[in-house]
């Protein structure tokens, strides 16, 4: 495997008001790695992903993607008195690329959501359509006045291919809302897959699923990252699934990154069982 | 002195429609605090509360006219949240505040049936009608005491709200309504007592503001229920203190933008103060900031 | 289950009102009164029609709520006493049962139109009002597209006419009264600063305030001008300001509504220069309000009480007979000048409809252009170019703080 | 049914509304209330989508209606009011300033630009704003706007407070329809392009479609300054079927009455307001002023209640009986629809057939 980096933290702290909620974390994926972030309930997790994918601005550090930086800040305000995180004066205030999660998902990060957040009136195959529309050429003029029916139609094409990748297509027209819940977690994944991106953030995609679902979704992640050349890196409770599928684990807790390695290291360090499998192993 | 004589009466005005428009935002802001809901009809309760006042003293001696004024009042916004509210509990925000609307309408049209249209004259109350003199200015004497009152009954629920069973309820209520009501609140019971405290508070305001603006109208409860809720949003919606505070705020520009001869702007202005407030404060000045959970 | 019920009876009662409705705009009847029109509308109207005698339809385009509200009643009942007291007319030979159609425009001008529409699918011939110059203009478009003829009773304001061959005045208009109002205040108080308040969005207020004041600063007097919005209630920083100032005469050509609240906090603020106004404050709203009060009220009106005995007693009388009509009256028989000026109109319409030989409001239009006619306000003729009807006295009247009535001050032309 | 046939059936159904109206309007008489309340409603059709647009398929909360609509009657007015009535329209301000007119549909498009390039400002700041303080927010600025339209000082461009008129206004109702029609056909042309779905996603989680690649500022802002666009040129035909337009007309009762429109309708719901606007004019303008009638008799009998001011106290009830028990509106957020209907009428016939086959099954 190439050593290209995908995505890179680096120094990136989170802090609100004084609570520190990520403390310094620096990680790596790799082009075409599935990576995977796991930790105790409260570690800090889904808000790594938030600052990852720009609904947070960090309160201090940097995020790259493919070695370009997109996310970068220090202490500024208020802040300036209360961080009492680390590197404070390694980076500037500037936010480079000014990090709204749109901007995030239009270089190629896509994600899901811990709690799933699909357009609830919507039908799956709008769902999924709505996510081509980041891709679109056309303006609010050549596309209210049909000038653009052959994007519009190579955008319900590929959104078709899609459904009938993610094994959607009978349940085309239903409402979204009204899937079961995996079903749901399906379409989470293939909408984030239908705005075309390089590397893909899942936030918890087993939660609340039962073993039979669990096995299948690890097939189903392995399968989508060869078929659509992906790189994934996820939050995940499920330790059957995170230890089949990741290629290399982070382990967080209280905010700072306490492990790194491949699953066989990860199953065997002590600060790890300590902090988390112990416990949590049969979950 | 010169000086004072001359601008007293506007800070004086000012303070005291400002008592008044407090004593309605109150009723906005819990409200809202509680069922995130702009009671668009309570501009126009507090209006019949005038008209109340307005047919009972021709039939009553006045100082059973006002207990009952009260009564009816309170009474009236107790069956406003019970007819057109607690049945759309569930349902989505909009349609709640589209039946607030409708209220609004329906009480303003009854109120036109009513008077034929006409604006009515309110009761002359004896000594808070009184004219009097403070630094060469003349006024009334309910200009004076309005803002004492104001304070008064602020005092007196904020008191309530903190001290005692209901008024924890109250707070557990704005704070949390799913989970309040988990905890074995019953919460159409703190509901009421919300809607029986906004509407005490202001038939108080009415009896106040138609003691120095004497015409009742059907529409005589739009504007002051208008600057009130800006009040009550500019303050920070379902704070009481925010509430009141804002209300001052805002009767006192008022009449400080009418004092320096802006006299078409003085609407306006309020709304422009909001805005700014609200571009560089979204939720207000004592609000509370509420962040999305992702 | 219950909520289906409710629903469907919803629908039924829906149902139910557009048929009736329908049936008012196909059958060409009275939308106000639709089937029942013919039956019987005006208590008064209904004897000869049951009888089966030809219905001529007179509109009355007024307002009975809004800001003008008063107002508006007060001038239509002096129109239906006027219909009391002639109910029928002969038109071409032919015995005809007059029927008002009345409709409320709300004083608003946005509302005004629809409820003129009204009128013109009720078929009448000629259409009466209004009280307000704001809602004449606005409805005007709405007559002269359908070819009917519209005679304003009080709107002063010059626009209600300029330009328009089918709108026609009986009043005077404001250049005149302002002028008046200006000279009287120069002449009796030598007042020299003159504060006007005027009503955003009220063009009867704005234009009487501007002609004041074009007269007055003709005089050498001086102005300080301020406005208030609609839905304003609180003056008090409107008579400190005038005060501040140091004027002389406080001058708010405004409505009752607004005029009543003024008046009060006048009086608790001290106000003691005079406060003057045009034809709207002679009503008894404002003797009410400022009954007991420390204050003086002077305004120019169309009519004195006493300056004709006969319509007086009878006008009286028709009061006094009908709580409606009492309460319409502000609950007391004082004579407000737009009832006398109502009461002229009805007749200066009977006048046209006898001259026209026919219903036909192109005819009435035409008969209008030479009507000449002495009503109780004194004689109607109306001029050649806008239809206004040529008037050269205004009366001034002074608010009687004690008993509550106007007492009489002088009788102002412009020279 | 295809797509063809939908639209040869839609199309038909417009040419047949369109000749009904021709028809209707040679044979009834002009001035009937039947025409007053379709002109009215059209424009009030207009609006009520263009909000719609706004808080049904955005999810904006906005009350900013009458400002924009303000701003479009204005325009419309001053750009089309005859150079020679000028000097009696604008009295007391010598004529104004503006010496020039230009042809109606251009000053239609103008008062919708305008409305635009406001909605466009007012947008910068306030559309950062959540829900119920949006709402007080665009309120606020309808208000400022129409105090700024009232001010002496730009008397000699807005005539200051006064009315202005003598502008050009149409006659036949079938212009109202077809202005109003090829907007609402626009608008509606937006939301089922890409960019209605970007809407949508937005009304329906504003967080998954800004993950999605939407951008919030950018699609709000679209969103506000093309319903403000409309609303604009709606406040232009308002002004032609009003004849005479004034800055006190447009108050915030004006936006709660088109939002009480939206929501009975159905909020989320085109013909839904189309439908509703008309009800709603009906019932407010012309089919309960019978209840005005002091003197109204069925039969010999006389009907109590009945005086100047009921018609309202009767309508306000039928609105609060709408909104506590069609919280839905009466479209809900369906469509009225050829294949609608086309499908209602196959259920009814169809449900029919499976009652009568689970008779004998029972």
């Amino acid at each position: 495997m190439s050593k290209e980096h995908v995505l890179k933290v680096e120094n990136v702290t989170m802090q609100f008001g004084g609570v520190i909620a990520v403390d310094n974390m620096n990680l790596e994926v790799n082009k075409g790695e599935i990576v995977s972030l796991i930790g105790p309930n409260g570690a800090g997790k889904t808000t790594a992903f938030n600052v990852i994918t720009g609904v947070y601005a960090p309160t201090n550090g940097a995020v790259y993607y493919k070695d370009r930086m997109i996310i970068q800040n220090c202490p500024q305000g208020k802040m300036k008195k209360l961080y009492r995180g680390e590197n404070a004066t390694q980076y500037t205030g500037q936010h480079v690329l000014a990090p709204t999660p749109d901007k995030i998902t239009r270089l190629g990060i896509a994600r899901t959501f811990q709690n799933i957040r699909l357009f609830k009136s919507q039908t799956v195959f709008e769902n999924i359509l709505i996510a081509k529309h980041m891709l679109r050429t056309s303006n609010i003029f050549t596309a209210t006045f049909r000038l653009n029916a052959k994007e519009e139609q190579q955008m319900r094409e590929e959104s078709e291919k899609l459904l009938k990748i993610m094994d959607l297509e009978d349940v085309r027209n239903e409402l979204a809302t009204s899937l079961p819940y995996g079903k749901q977690r399906h379409l989470e994944i293939a909408r984030a897959l239908a705005t075309k991106p390089e590397l893909l953030l899942l936030d918890e995609p087993a939660a609340g699923m039962n073993p039979q679902e669990t096995l299948e979704l690890t097939q189903f992640i392995g399968r989508i990252r060869d078929e659509f050349g992906l790189t994934i890196f996820m939050i995940e409770h499920h330790m059957d699934l995170v230890m089949e599928i990741s290629d290399r684990i982070y382990v967080l807790d209280f905010g700072k990154p306490i492990a790194e390695g491949v699953p066989e290291e990860i199953r065997n360090n002590p600060r790890v069982i300590e902090a988390y499998l112990g416990g949590a192993q049969d979950e | 002195m010169d000086w004072i004589t001359k601008n007293l009466p506007y800070l004086m005005a000012g303070v005291s429609v400002g008592g008044q428009y407090a004593l309605i935002a109150i009723g906005y802001t819990m409200v809202y605090g509680i069922l995130r809901l702009i009671n668009f009809a309570h501009g126009d309760i507090f209006m019949v509360a005038g008209l109340i006042m307005v047919y009972a003293t021709t039939a009553m001696p006045i100082y059973i006219a006002i207990p009952l004024m009260i009564v009816v009042t309170v009474f009236l916004g107790f069956m406003v949240e019970r007819v057109a509210y607690k049945p759309l509990r569930s349902a989505p925000r909009m349609s709640i505040m589209i039946s607030a609307i409708g209220v609004s309408y329906l009480l303003q049209n009854m109120a036109l049936y009513v008077t034929g249209g006409l604006s009515q004259q309110y009761p002359t109350i004896p000594w808070i009608s009184d004219t009097v003199t403070i630094f060469g200015a003349t006024t009334k004497r309910v200009t004076l005491i309005t803002p004492v009152l104001t304070i008064v009954l602020v005092v007196a629920l904020v008191l309530l709200i903190k001290k005692t069973k209901i008024g924890m309820a109250m707070r557990a209520a704005s704070r949390d309504f799913e989970t309040s009501q988990l905890m074995g609140i019953k919460i159409n019971s703190v509901i009421s007592m919300t809607f029986i405290i906004g509407t005490f508070l202001a038939a108080v305001g009415s009896l106040l503001f138609f003691t120095n603006y004497t015409g009742v109208t059907p529409t005589a409860g739009a504007m002051p229920g208008l600057k009130a809720f800006v009040a009550a949003v500019f303050g920070g919606i379902g704070s009481i203190p925010g509430a009141v505070i804002g209300a001052f705020i805002i009767g006192i520009c008022e009449n400080i933008i009418k004092g320096l001869g802006w006299t078409t702007f003085s609407d306006a202005f309020t709304f422009a103060l909001l805005i700014v407030i609200l571009i560089a404060k979204p939720t207000g000045l004592f609000g509370e900031k509420a962040t999305d959970k992702v | 289950m219950k909520k289906r019920v409710l629903a469907m009876a919803l629908v039924a009662a829906m149902a139910g009102t557009m048929l009736t409705g329908c049936g008012g705009n196909g059958g060409n009847s009275s939308n106000t009164g639709s089937d029942a029109g013919s039956a019987g509308t005006e208590a008064d109207a209904s004897a000869p029609a049951a009888d089966g005698a030809k219905v001529v339809k007179i509109g009355v385009y007024e307002p009975a709520s809004g800001d003008n509200g008063a107002g508006g009643k007060q001038e239509v009942l002096g129109m239906q006493y006027a219909n009391e007291e002639t109910p029928t007319v002969e038109i071409g030979g032919e015995e005809y049962t007059v029927q008002l159609e009345i409709v409320d425009n709300e004083s608003s001008n946005d509302k005004g139109p629809s409820a003129a529409s009204s009128l013109v699918s009720a078929g009448v011939s000629v259409v009466l009002g209004s009280y307000g110059s704001g809602v004449s203009i606005a409805a005007s478009d709405v007559f002269k597209e359908a070819g009917i003829p519209a005679i304003g009773v009080t709107c002063t304001n010059p626009q209600v006419t300029e330009g328009n061959t089918h709108y026609f005045r009986i009043c005077f208009l404001d250049p005149f009264q302002g002028t008046v109002l200006a000279n009287f205040a120069n002449a009796n108080f030598s007042a020299k600063k003159a504060y006007i308040l005027t009503k955003l969005g009220d063009d009867y207020s704005t234009g009487l305030g501007y002609y004041f004041k074009e007269a007055f600063t003709g005089l050498g007097g001086e102005v300080i001008e301020e406005t208030f919005q609609e839905g304003n209630s609180d003056f008090t920083s409107y008579v400190t300001k005038a005060k501040n100032e140091g004027a002389e005469v406080f001058f708010a050509p405004v409505s009752t509504e607004a005029a009543a609240l003024i008046i009060e906090q006048a009086a608790a603020q001290g106000l003691t220069i005079p406060m003057m106004a045009g034809d709207t404050w002679d009503s008894n709203v404002i003797l009410n309000a400022a009954k007991g009060k420390d204050v003086q009220i002077y305004v120019t009106t169309f009519y004195q009480e006493g300056g004709n005995a006969d319509f007086d007693n009878g006008f009286k009388g028709y009061i006094n007979s009908n709580p409606t009509a009492t309460a319409n009256n502000g609950g007391d028989d004082t004579i407000s000048a737009v009832s006398a000026m109502g009461y002229d109109a009805y007749y200066v319409a009977l006048e046209a409809l006898k001259a026209a030989g026919s219903t036909d409001p192109a005819a009435v239009n035409e008969a209008l252009w030479k009507v000449n006619y002495t009503g109780v306000s004194g004689s109607i003729t109306f001029d050649e170019v806008n239809g206004d009807a040529m008037r050269d006295t205004a009366y001034v009247k002074c608010a009687n703080t004690e008993s509550g009535e106007w007492d009489f001050v002088a009788e102002q032309g412009v020279n | 049914m295809n797509k063809r046939t939908k639209m040869m059936w839609n199309a038909g159904l417009i040419a047949a509304l369109l000749a009904t109206l021709f028809i209707l309007e040679q044979i009834l008489p002009s001035g009937s209330m039947f025409f007053t309340v379709l002109k009215k409603g059209a424009i009030y059709a207009l609006v009520a989508v263009s909000m719609n647009l706004l808080n049904g398929f955005t999810g904006l909360f906005s009350l900013g209606q009458a400002g924009f609509m303000l701003l479009g009657a204005y325009a419309y007015a001053i750009l089309t009011i005859p150079v020679e009535s000028r000097g009696s329209v604008y009295q007391y301000f010598d004529g104004g300033i503006i010496q020039f007119t230009v042809p109606v549909p251009v000053a239609l498009i103008a008062g919708g630009l305008l409305a635009a390039v406001f909605a466009f400002l007012i947008g910068l700041p306030v559309l950062r704003l959540k829900s119920d303080y949006l709402a007080i927010a665009t309120l606020g600025f309808a208000e400022i706007i129409r105090a700024v339209f009232q001010w002496d000082k730009l008397g000699p461009i807005t005539n200051g407070s006064n009315l202005l008129r003598n502008f050009p206004s149409f006659k036949s109702v079938l212009y109202p329809f077809v202005v109003s029609g090829i907007c609402i056909a626009l608008i509606v042309m937006l939301i089922n392009s890409t960019y209605g779905r970007a809407f949508k996603a937005i009304r329906d989680d504003e967080i998954a479609a800004e993950a999605m690649g939407i951008n919030l500022a950018h699609h709000k802002r679209l969103a506000f300054v093309i319903s403000s666009f409309f609303a604009g040129v709606s406040g232009g035909l308002l002004a032609m079927y009003q004849t005479t337009i004034q800055a006190s007309m447009f108050k915030s009762a004006m936006t709660y009455e088109i939002l009480l429109i939206v929501v009975i309708g159905g909020i989320g719901s085109v013909t839904g307001s189309c439908i509703s606007s008309f009800l709603f004019i009906a019932c407010s303008e012309w089919w309960l002023r019978f209840l005005d009638n002091e003197n109204l008799y069925l039969g010999g009998f006389h009907v109590p209640f009945l005086r100047p001011g009921f018609r309202k106290v009767v309508f306000a009830l039928v609105i609060m009986i709408m909104v506590l028990f069609y919280r839905q509106g009466i479209m809900g957020t369906k469509e009225f629809s050829v294949e609608g209907i086309a499908d209602f009428f196959k259920n009814k016939f169809g449900r029919k057939k499976t009652a009568e086959g689970g008779a004998s099954h029972e």
